[in-house]
């Protein structure tokens, strides 16, 4: 079974490494952010299988920080790639045109 | 085992291409994807090497917050003027061969580190009793090694002062203005919410659980940063002036409390950082938490940079 | 005795049902020409894949508060990802994903 | 007096106190200032400063007259598992120079960084003050530390306090030194944290007594000894590692550069000591040796050549901490590989007593040049005419401590050259001798070109604004400690040998 | 082979890589970046030696393991600070590199500014 377990990790792993590939494409930034999306899940996964494999529930903990803080990056990844970066230097009084 | 052998053989290979994509790539806002997703890639290769401590703290600090940092950095400078200045091609294959020298000694000694490998875990372990937890990490961080934990704490409190110092003299203790324009009733207000107080309910369960299993005070203060952070991103939180006494207050009470507890060592136990035996675990966790809240309150400060509004609106 | 092998084999047919979905997420990213497809494909890979690989550990776990805790998880990632999913419908009917 | 074997430990152990206390009491102090913020920051910094200065030479005061280390146990964990903290003669020396030039520092920068009225708080002396008191706890813990990995904390304490000091003014240009600084420091703290890992996984402990007893001659220690080596070198600024330097020491307020090049480049190079002569086993590896030297010598020349062709007057300064930083390493390939005890030789002292000096002399040329350009509005060196009769007490700190830059007697670098002369000459490895003198004549030039401005007539400089009386006094005390070293004898010094590996009296815990 | 020497191995590259990285790139951004890439592989470093420390009913040798954790909150810290030192030089001259701008006229000016 565990052998089973880590296979299918592997696998999960693989296809992170085809969201990887769409990531890296893009082109437009919601591509990114959605397979970026795809990533954190696969990666998740990955580590709940693991842990059942080997038997290490604190593993679990690792899953469940990364759910957190993947919606965490996310979220920064909107805001970032909505952001306007003339509008943060017209808000500072700086002379500099973006 | 081989199973398992392949699936390291695999990750490793993962690591390095998006080690090599973020290096190689020309847009750097790409790069910085790649960073982050190389934080989780780390994540899972700690897991691999039997480190959950490390894990958490990888994918909390290590991939989440910098990542928000950098993300951060790389939009606000997408429109920078392209650096034409670039190395001539023979210089980069000097130092490409010079780099792949060094990964080479590397490896050598890689294969080369001692059979047995020397290590402290028996000492670790023989000693825990006496600390009082059950988490040989805590343990070292918090007692055998305090000293490291504790400068590291002045370290963040350093950086800070560094990022506050780089504000222009008219904005000195005005409020960061990162997350300024937060977009009032769309979902992401929902899930600032909703997120926070679940992140919460986690970081103290982390803060808890470490004492005894992996996890501890910087995976719950990198978690409830983040909460934090996505309160005012939400725009449900302002960012606080730096000029605030109760955030000064906040910052410094974590270094404060390990320095007294280190203070009254002296007196109570015969040496710096030493605890009483019996009071040791309650005070490695009291401390947990005092520092646990003001590293979380570093962390979300040095991603929100210096104060870039002036003190009076 | 045979509950362990109905265990196993609950536990293969979810995580092989999980890994299946999580193939047709990566193929919709990789084949679909626009991105609302995608996004309906990604969200597929999302709530089904790990649904299920999780529901296949279930059985595995340390415990209930171990089970819950995965639940847990598959909840936060559902809520995540359906914000995540309208913040990225909402900036493609405005228009502003082309960097 | 009378110790007996019980009596000893506690005279041991209760001085081991006072080294917890050099770290933390400037750490609490930079809690503090942060804490109350405004004009508690300064008056923080000026009551912790003499409390740590007195600290500083009780610590001087228990080695010599122990003439042996120090040992603290932080926390009772005893190493490999523990933290031990030290202080040998080396580090005793090291904590009262940082000490001195942190006082002086202070009260020459209370004009400089004073809030204004009317206003609760600003920014500059904030950060001034609460840095100054880190650099501080930065120095101490660095010249304490024990323990690789919490010298790497260290190091890294180090850093974070001394990189803003350089963009202060926040001019755009300091930033950009600032920013190239913090890149090569982050990039020699991570080759030595490698080197750290190296050593780690070779002999389970970081801590040196115990390292040193256990490093034998193999791979791992070169390729670990190289890469810290490498790290600290790049920290250090030793040509041709030296291009950050010069921007960020000159473009720095003037008391944040005497602190920066009198002691926080120093650092470095007292680990790169610490390792090559307390973890390495001996015998040292001669070639490594004369290559530092190599890069000592082309420092020593290059800056100096540099120096001589600069506009500004902080700028020359900059360069002439370029050229006196290879003076440093100079004494590597002297005292390794020819003795037994290499701190027995000449040019260990010779080597110490540069270090020593030149904290003093480069604290007073960064004040005066500070309080010339004050006093002038700007550092030209063309236009210096005669600013020797507006600030004479300036002008003679200035003369002063290029004096013992260029190693003339009586002067801490008379003494440090002399020994290091005497060494080469010893040794029969005279291209070194070559180089101090050669060495001497370009600092004579460029202090000489510096100084007839200063002192020439009819004078042409324009007061801009003035300056006190008791400020110019600071850098001529600097000066004239610098000038102190030069009565010391010219022979091995005994404290600079108390703790060393193998010298009678140093006890490895 | 073992796992612990397949990331060891992984940990060199990754120091080779970041090391190229932080030397040819010009960027500050990527050169931020390398320096992080880096540190990952020092940090590798630290955790295969640790897990080949495992004894005592540990998985891994606790101080190694603590150290990382230590490099990664100060590793944290130098980005930060890099970070704000990089986006002011942008705000202030709308330009980020590390080699002063052509018209260097800081060189003219006083000391203090």
């Amino acid at each position: 079974m565990a052998n089973f377990l880590i296979v299918i990790a592997g696998f999960v792993l693989a296809l992170l490494a085809l969201g990887l590939i769409c990531v890296l494409r893009g082109p437009a930034a919601a591509d990114r952010m959605m397979s970026a999306q795809l990533l954190g899940t696969s990666g998740i996964a990955a580590l709940l299988l693991l842990s059942a494999a080997i038997g290490y529930p604190a593993i679990v903990d690792v899953a469940l920080a990364l759910a957190l803080l993947a919606a965490f990056a996310s979220i920064g990844f909107v805001t970032s790639s909505n952001r306007s970066d003339s509008k943060a230097d017209i808000a500072d009084g700086n002379e500099h045109r973006a | 085992m081989t199973v398992s052998l392949g699936l390291d053989i695999g990750l490793a290979i993962l690591v390095l291409s998006v080690a090599v994509w973020t290096i190689a790539v020309r847009e750097a806002f790409a790069s910085v994807v790649g960073f982050v997703v190389y934080g989780l890639l780390l994540a899972l290769v700690w897991v691999r090497l039997w480190a959950i401590d490390i894990a958490l703290t990888e994918a909390a600090i290590g991939s989440g917050v910098t990542g928000a940092l950098l993300l951060g950095a790389a939009s606000r400078t997408r429109h920078a003027k392209a650096e034409p200045e670039a190395l001539t091609l023979i210089v980069r294959l000097a130092v490409a061969v010079f780099c792949a020298l060094i990964t080479a000694g590397l490896a050598a000694i890689v294969f080369l580190l001692p059979e047995p490998a020397p290590t402290l875990a028996p000492d670790a372990a023989a000693n825990l009793s006496t600390v009082g937890v059950g988490n040989p990490i805590t343990a070292v961080l918090l007692a055998y090694r305090a000293f490291d934990t504790f400068l590291e704490k002045v370290v963040l409190l350093f950086a800070l002062i560094g990022v506050w110092s780089l504000a222009a003299d008219r904005n000195w203790g005005g409020a960061p203005a990162l997350w300024q324009s937060p977009d009032r009733n769309g979902p992401l207000t929902f899930l600032g919410q909703i997120l926070p107080p679940v992140g919460v309910v986690v970081a103290i369960y982390m803060l808890w659980t470490g004492a005894d299993h992996p996890g501890g005070a910087f995976q719950a203060s990198a978690m409830l940063a983040a909460m934090w952070m996505l309160t005012m991103i939400a725009g449900l939180t302002h960012v606080p002036r730096i000029s605030s006494t109760g955030l000064r207050f906040t910052l410094v009470v974590g270094a404060a409390a390990f320095l007294l507890a280190g203070l009254a060592g002296f007196y109570f136990a015969g040496a710096f950082l030493a605890y009483p035996p019996g009071y040791s675990k309650a005070l490695i966790i009291a401390i947990e938490v005092v520092m646990t809240i003001s590293v979380a309150g570093t962390l979300v400060l040095l991603v929100a940079g210096p104060p870039e509004r002036g003190e009076r609106p | 005795m045979e509950m362990s092998i109905a265990r196993d084999v609950f536990t293969i047919l979810m995580v092989t049902a999980g890994a299946f979905f999580f193939l047709a997420g990566t193929i919709g990213l990789l084949r679909f020409p626009d991105t609302l497809t995608r996004l309906h494909a990604l969200t597929k890979a999302d709530n089904l894949g790990l649904g299920l690989v999780i529901l296949g550990l279930l059985p595995w776990a340390n415990g209930t508060l171990a089970g819950l805790k995965m639940i847990f998880i598959w909840l936060l990632v559902q809520f995540a990802g359906a914000t995540v999913a309208q913040l990225i419908a909402r900036a493609v009917r405005h228009g502003e994903t082309q960097p | 007096m009378i110790l007996d074997a019980a009596g000893d430990q506690v005279v041991l152990h209760a001085p081991g106190y006072l080294l917890v206390l050099a770290i933390v009491l400037p750490v609490a102090g930079v809690l503090l200032s942060f804490l109350l913020g405004g004009r508690y920051a300064e008056r923080t910094a000026l009551c912790v400063i003499p409390l740590g200065l007195g600290i500083a030479i009780a610590i001087l005061f228990e080695v010599s007259r122990a003439a042996k280390t120090l040992t603290y146990i932080l926390g009772g964990w005893q190493p490999p598992l523990g933290i031990a903290l030290r202080a040998d003669g080396l580090s005793a020396a090291m904590l009262v120079t940082t000490a001195l030039v942190i006082a002086a520092t202070g009260l020459f920068a209370r004009a400089d960084f004073r809030t204004p009225n009317g206003v609760v708080e600003a920014r500059s002396p904030l950060v001034f003050w609460t840095l100054l008191l880190a650099v501080w706890a930065a120095l101490n813990a660095v010249f304490l530390g024990s323990d690789l990995f919490n010298l790497y904390v260290a190091l890294e304490l180090l850093t974070f306090a001394a990189v803003p000091l350089v963009c202060l003014s926040g001019r755009a240009d300091t930033i950009t030194a600032a920013l190239r600084y913090l890149i090569f420091a982050l990039a020699g703290s991570i080759l030595y944290l490698l080197g750290t890992a190296l050593l780690y996984g070779t002999y389970g402990t970081l801590d040196i007594v115990l390292l040193h007893e256990r490093i034998g001659a193999e791979p791992a220690v070169w390729i670990a000894v190289a890469l810290m080596t490498a790290g600290l070198l790049a920290k250090t600024a030793l040509f041709p590692m030296h291009f950050w330097l010069p921007p960020a020491h000159a473009g720095a307020p003037a008391p944040a550069s005497a602190v920066l090049s009198a002691l926080v480049i120093k650092a470095s190079y007292f680990l790169i000591i610490r390792i090559w002569f307390d973890v390495l086993p001996g015998p040292r590896s001669v070639a490594a040796a004369q290559m530092l030297g190599t890069m000592g010598a082309a420092a020593i020349i290059f800056g100096s050549v540099i120096a001589l062709q600069q506009a500004r007057l902080k700028l020359l300064i900059a360069y002439s901490t370029v050229a006196q930083i290879g003076y440093l390493f100079l004494m590597f390939p002297l005292v390794v590989g020819f003795d037994a005890q290499p701190w027995g030789n000449a040019a260990w002292t010779g080597g110490w007593i540069q270090l020593f000096s030149h904290a003093f002399a480069k604290a007073a040329m960064f004040m005066a040049a500070g309080l010339i350009a004050e006093a002038l509005g700007h550092d030209r060196i063309a236009d210096l005419d005669g600013v020797g009769r507006a600030l004479p007490m300036t002008v003679l700190a200035f003369g002063i401590a290029g004096i013992s830059l260029m190693g003339v007697p009586p002067s801490g670098g008379f003494v440090a050259k002399w020994l290091l002369l005497i060494a080469s000459a010893e040794e029969g490895q005279w291209w070194w001798a070559a180089v101090i003198i050669i060495g001497g004549l370009l600092a004579g030039a460029y202090v000489v070109r510096v100084l007839t401005r200063m002192i020439a007539y009819p004078p042409k400089a324009l007061l801009h604004s003035n300056v006190t009386r008791r400020r110019e006094a600071i850098p001529l005390a600097l000066a004239v400690c610098s000038l102190l070293l030069g009565f010391l004898p010219l022979q091995p010094s005994e404290l600079l040998q108390i703790g060393r590996p193998g010298v009678i009296g140093s006890v490895p815990l | 082979m073992t796992g612990a020497t397949i990331f060891g191995l992984c940990g060199a590259a990754l120091v080779g890589l970041g090391l190229f990285g932080a030397i040819v790139n010009p960027q500050p951004l990527r050169k931020i970046l390398a320096f992080n890439l880096l540190g990952g592989g020092v940090f590798l470093m630290f955790g295969v030696i640790a897990r080949r420390g495992a004894a005592a009913g540990f998985f891994g040798d606790p101080v190694p393991q603590a150290m990382v954790i230590t490099g990664i909150v100060v590793a944290f810290s130098a980005t930060a600070l890099a970070v704000a030192l990089m986006l002011r030089l942008f705000q202030l001259s709308g330009r980020i590199a590390l080699t002063p701008e052509p018209s260097a006229e800081a060189q003219s000016r006083g000391a203090d500014g």
